[in-house]
């Protein structure tokens, strides 16, 4: 009887951990997640019924404190030459229960990559933030706060724009930043997040990377506030939202690390960002499969199970074959960030271009899989019963987000062809 | 705006009537369900039900087909193809979901009211409700996969009803059969099951006979202005007259004019789409440079990929419409030719609009997939009829059938 | 076989003269060029040019529009839209590349031989060629990609010539500009340049010119009836009445006829593979089981994909016709609308066409690739066609350019 | 400045002789192979331009050794544990130059990995036929003569018809089989082998595998012939023809391996074949992606070079990020091969489907970028000048052999559904 663990991984990247924090996951979403999820969309607003099971990981398993040095508290994977790896593995089983989720975890760590990661610890910040996470059962969120109102995902087009289209400034008056601007639309909004990376520039309109800010904001911060979340078509254990700063004042080194190298760290929060969104599809397409599979048995077409019927086998046949390909794809991400000494920094143009082909790639399959087998399950593609729309609607949504297809296909042109204008 | 303008079909299949009922529901569509979506959303009882009940009753839509002597349009002809074409695309701009109704609706009708099917009887029967004062729709409980390998099957895809004959008529039995549409408010249902010889037949049922009983609705993807509730029947009785068709022509044909109205809607969805991404690829400005987002060469690459799938689609749908309106060219709508077309059409229309409003939201990002900015009700809607109308795999079978002349699928 | 049973177009936008032209280049087909094929494969002299002579000459395909007083079939006005649509495909079902020769040819011809842009003086002097014994074919050298980023462009796209204006008409020059097809053997050449005020002109030019001269045949994909060659011209003079067409709307008039029909010659190869298909489909056995080909569900799966890809092939031709043929209805071929429609027939028809060859050639194997089975030379066409007509990027745009209303690109 | 050496491959993966032998493989491609392919579709009857390429690789540098064991001559990568790796990067760069070339060159093995690979060496076949490769240096080609006239690749389908549709028949005759039958289509007939590998039957119409055989005939034994090749629509180096065998004898110790084990190792050389062909796609896309850098960059539009547009850059984007992927699918697969103790025997079902599954991937996703590669080259994606056209045409016969796209999807539905009618 094949499982969703017959899917093919690069049995020499795991780490030695893997199964044990891989079962300690998907035991805590078969009890805590999937029984639920169906209700989820009407939880959207009120997370009821979401805001428990990300207690219970996040805080009581203590998955928050993943990233963090040991010494402060956290589990250490900042260093373990491991820390992709370990994620995708947790993703995957967080998504196959419920992608939103899987998504307000893995950018619950976006953040943190900044100052938690080697080579660039920033142990003062460290220090600082470890508590929030690592001293508490209650779950700690944290966002990045990039896209702003006008012209979206143009921030994370840094090769083209420069930083330049930054409008929220961080502005250093003594020894305190003082910050200003609109964000819009960041996973862990809506009212949710705890603290922000809110990426801002120390000179409105400068193309110069120096003037690229990573500033750590706490949202209970006076001058920081949060609308409410966005409806959506789906995701709802996704809140977004508005963010405001208003000459809000922080500490002088809540920067990450400063002029230059914020703009070079940030590209990994990139890296890690392409290969958390392949291991959420993956996770999802995971858990279609087994439902899929269940589907086909039981009911029949032409006096047979559908899946008897070679048509539909196909499909099937199609859909086992990309979840088996983005799987590897989605280890050989996390490898390639893991083991820098061997594929390069993981800040390199190469691996954020590499990771964003992987992230539209998988997006790009999933979307299509799924349309496919909502198709093949006829009247039952669409209702609830079968969670097959909710992943459907749940993976559009990680199609789109980190500036959607088209960014990655300029930023894969860019490197491959050398690019120098778009 | 001028869709015909911006994606010509050939208006010379338009008649005038054609024209004054699109016109009339394009600004329906505007007045009663686009200028409040903002604010109810899909809120059925706020929005959605007030803007069918206008349509169906006030302008009244439900009666169209009808002999005016009843109350009705007078529009029973084939002609009435292309009226519906043009209308359910209006409708489907407004609200794919009430086009989706509207499809059923209308596929049943063209069972009995349509020439040279006309069942007086039964016309005279129904005018008092139909030409009434309430919304009346119809849904069809359509064969679908089943977990009995033996159930009696249609082209090999289960009937979700039996039929079992006795002196008086017909006993009808179906265990949760999923209606296409508004288990929870359909006034009737036209069921298909196998009649004598094991040949199609489609009987048309009312919630209220005795044996008849509607589950929970159940939660769905799209396709709000449908409340949908699984049906049981044990043992509800038809008369001889609630037979609204028999043999394979027949329940050919009436598909015929389901799945070309569900074009027709698919159709809708895209017109909606098209005047998002419009505005947005208008007015919005990237790189940082001033570079209007439909300026930027992948974005105009991929709106003209868009809008090749809207002119498509619409003429897919005015063509198969176009067949069934013109029989005495074409041959009937169940005729293999004429069948088949609109099989593809409403299989290609579908895909071709999914594909677009993919593309779309893949442009828009984040904001295609926020409810706010009303594209994604059109998504969920367009992919929910996707897959219920009639499953892939199925319509493909059916295309080769007749293209391949296939004997045994 | 009845391809109009198969894949239904309305046959009421067909004329007599259309359907009995096509039936006698149906029968051209089958005589001259599909019995032959097996023995001569795809052999210019012992197989393609007899038959394009007989096309030409014999049937006088070449002399259609030209007025019956001077010799010619008489049909120069925008119906011929309808009988070339006709006739082209029933030409690509015998060889797409002929076809494709006779859409250069005609596209050409309708710049100045078809109402209401009759050129009768024009036409007077090519008459005793046209209507003589020889086949006389035509090639367009449209605009193309260029290694020098500042050439005068049409949207962007680079002409391949350049026009310079003195007191005697026009001086041409152009470096290995690549005509669409028949460079070694067309008798007269449609040179796109950019006239005065830069407004886009189309040129008739003959390589009997002094300053003209033809490069060596060069080898490529497909289309073994055009024996292709680049095109140099050092101040070839043309005079004012060789000038065809001026400005943006008579251009995109004449490429609307082109992109026509060329998607009928896509249309026509389709059909073709529909026979070789159909054949294969019927007479093979797989699984050791005695199942026939077709009635495998996977195979009926795909063959339905490639039934509906062919049937929107040949709506989309014949629709894109239909607006050409009716300027009274639909406005003047070079009309956005219908210089819109005609792009995305031509764009999305060649798409079709290749999907569906592709998966036509993955259910024969080996058999799909094999040159003695005949489908693999029409795959190589309609790719040729494909890729030279209109580069991909650009038809995109250019659909973009209408529906959404770019002013830049 | 990227080139190809810029596409991902899973380094940890690598043989330690992969850059010697890769660099050997490449300069003879890119000296005795790429200035003359552009002739070699004329060449396809004849081989006058195709022969010496292959005489110069396989006989002169020796590479048709590479399967044997050392102490017969070969240089013994049959036991390396890097089998399946080394090969798919010579694939890779001989499928550069020309797949046909590629294809014919892989082939040459197929019999072969029935007796040349650990755990299953047969010594006295390895003995009795490696002086045909190893003692000379002129080309000496083999072939799988597999396919039949009705039902084509249906022989590979084994899972269903249980070998009961080979009609070409083995009958033992004292120390003698005596061997009938009609096979088509392999790579490497049409003339050119000097070695079969024929699937053949000890009982007709029998589905019990003991029946099914593989058994070496040399081509010039009596009662083997063959036709001349079949012209096709590309791919000239690789040959395909009929052979007749008309009461063939060979020693009886001709058969592979016996009863049982001949059906079980041949789907080892199923695993072979998937991971070649994904290795032949990858290096027709490499070269295409050169070809298309260099094309894009040169031609304008818009007033700029074509890969400054962004729509296309688009186009290419796709491009690299497949090649990109299907890289890694290849050494991916090539590793499963190469380590049966991680990822399972490499006849097990598991890694046949998981490599048909990677195998119509990748040959999918090379035919429709090379469609648009040339839809971007305009009037030029047809001429010849650029051998993209080349590619084009040959990468779809790798899409088709072996059975093509459908029994590779069903042979997936098998296998991760557990389908039984199939």
């Amino acid at each position: 009887m094949r499982t969703i663990d017959d899917f093919t991984r690069p049995l020499e990247y795991l780490a030695p951990v893997d199964k044990h924090l891989g079962d300690i996951v998907r035991a805590w979403a078969e009890r805590e997640v999937m029984p639920y999820r169906r209700q989820y969309d009407e939880d959207w607003e009120a997370h009821r019924l979401i805001e428990p099971a990300f207690r219970s990981l996040m805080g009581e398993l203590g998955f928050q404190r993943m990233l963090f040095p040991e010494d402060v508290g956290g589990w250490g994977f900042g260093h373990s030459g491991y820390t992709a790896t370990i994620a995708c593995r947790a993703f995957e089983e967080i998504a196959r229960a419920d992608s939103g989720m899987a998504v307000a975890f893995g950018v619950l760590f976006w953040p943190l990559v900044m100052i938690c990661n080697e080579p660039h610890v920033n142990r003062r910040l460290c220090e600082e933030l470890a508590p929030m996470f690592c001293d508490t059962t209650a779950p700690c969120f944290a966002a990045n706060a990039m896209t702003e109102p006008q012209g979206g995902a143009d921030i994370e087009n840094m090769e083209i724009v420069g930083g330049s289209t930054i409008e929220t400034t961080a502005v250093l008056d003594g020894d305190e930043w003082v910050i200003n601007g609109h964000k819009l639309w960041p996973t862990n909004s809506g009212g949710v997040a705890d603290l922000f990376g809110v990426v801002c520039t120390t000179k409105a309109g400068s193309r110069d990377l120096d003037d690229f800010a990573f500033i750590f904001v706490p949202a209970k911060n006076p001058g920081c506030t949060q609308s409410g979340p966005y409806q959506k078509a789906g995701m709802a254990a996704d809140k977004n939202g508005d963010i405001w700063f208003e000459d809000c004042r922080v500490p002088s080194w809540y920067r990450a690390h400063g002029p230059g190298l914020d703009a070079m760290y940030f590209k990994e929060v990139i890296s890690f960002g392409n290969m958390g969104s392949t291991a959420f599809v993956v996770g999802a397409l995971m858990n279609v499969y087994e439902i899929l599979k269940d589907f086909c048995t039981e009911q029949t077409y032409r006096g047979k199970p559908l899946k008897e019927n070679d048509d539909i086998a196909g499909v099937l046949a199609d859909f086992a074959r990309d979840i088996d390909i983005c799987r590897i794809l989605a280890y050989q991400c996390a490898r390639m960030i893991d083991r820098p000494d061997l594929y390069g920094e993981r800040w390199s143009d190469e691996i954020v271009a590499k990771g964003r082909g992987y992230k539209y790639f998988a997006c790009d399959r999933a979307v299509e899989d799924l349309k496919k087998a909502m198709n093949i399950m006829g009247a039952h593609g669409s209702d609830r019963l079968w969670d097959v729309e909710k992943h459907w609607r749940d993976v559009k949504i990680v199609q789109l987000w980190m500036g959607g297809k088209q960014l990655c296909q300029m930023e894969v042109a860019r490197w491959f062809y050398e690019c120098e204008t778009l | 705006m001028d869709y015909q303008e911006l994606f010509p079909v050939p208006v010379e299949w338009l008649q005038d009537v054609d024209r004054s009922m699109a016109r009339t529901v394009a600004d329906w569509a505007d007045a009663e369900v686009i200028a409040g979506r903002l604010e109810h959303k899909e809120d059925y009882d706020a929005l959605l039900l007030p803007a069918m009940r206008k349509l169906l009753v006030d302008i009244g839509l439900q009666s169209m087909l009808w002999p005016e002597e009843m109350g009705g349009g007078g529009l029973g002809t084939p002609d009435a193809a292309m009226t519906l074409a043009a209308v359910i695309e209006q409708v489907g701009r407004a609200d794919s979901g009430i086009a989706f109704v509207l499809a059923n609706t209308f596929a049943l009708q063209s069972a009995f009211a349509i020439e040279p099917y006309k069942n007086e009887a039964l016309l005279e029967h129904m005018a008092p409700v139909v030409c009434g004062k309430d919304p009346v729709i119809a849904s069809l409980i359509l064969p679908s996969y089943s977990k009995d390998p033996d159930a009696a099957a249609f082209y090999g895809l289960p009937y979700q009803a039996a039929a079992k004959r006795d002196a008086d008529g017909w006993l009808l039995s179906a265990r949760d059969a999923r209606p296409q549409c508004s288990g929870a408010g359909a006034y009737a249902f036209g069921v298909a099951c196998a009649g004598e010889s094991d040949e199609p037949m489609l009987v048309l049922v009312a919630p209220h006979l005795r044996g008849f009983s509607t589950g929970e609705p159940f939660k769905k993807t799209g396709l709000a202005a449908s409340i949908n509730a699984d049906i049981t029947m044990d043992g509800v009785r038809a008369a001889d007259a609630q037979v609204l068709l028999q043999g394979t022509t027949r329940m050919r044909g009436m598909l015929a004019w389901y799945y070309t109205l569900c074009a027709a809607a698919c159709s809708g969805a895209l017109l909606a789409t098209y005047d998002i991404i419009k505005e947005w690829g208008d007015t919005r400005v990237i790189k940082g440079k001033g570079q209007v987002f439909k300026e930027n060469p992948l974005v105009a690459s991929l709106l003209g990929e868009i809008g090749g799938k809207m002119a498509m689609g619409r003429l897919l749908t005015f063509n198969a419409a176009r067949l069934l309106s013109a029989p005495n060219l074409y041959g009937p709508a169940g005729s293999p030719p004429v069948a088949t077309a609109a099989t593809a059409a409403f299989k290609l229309a579908a895909r071709g609009a999914m594909e677009a409003m993919d593309n779309t939201m893949e442009l828009m990002a984040s904001a295609g997939y926020a409810t706010e900015w009303n594209l994604e009700r059109y998504w969920r809607d367009v992919k929910t009829l996707e897959s219920c109308v009639l499953p892939e795999t199925v319509a493909q079978t059916d295309l080769a059938r007749h293209y391949f002349d296939l004997k045994e699928l």
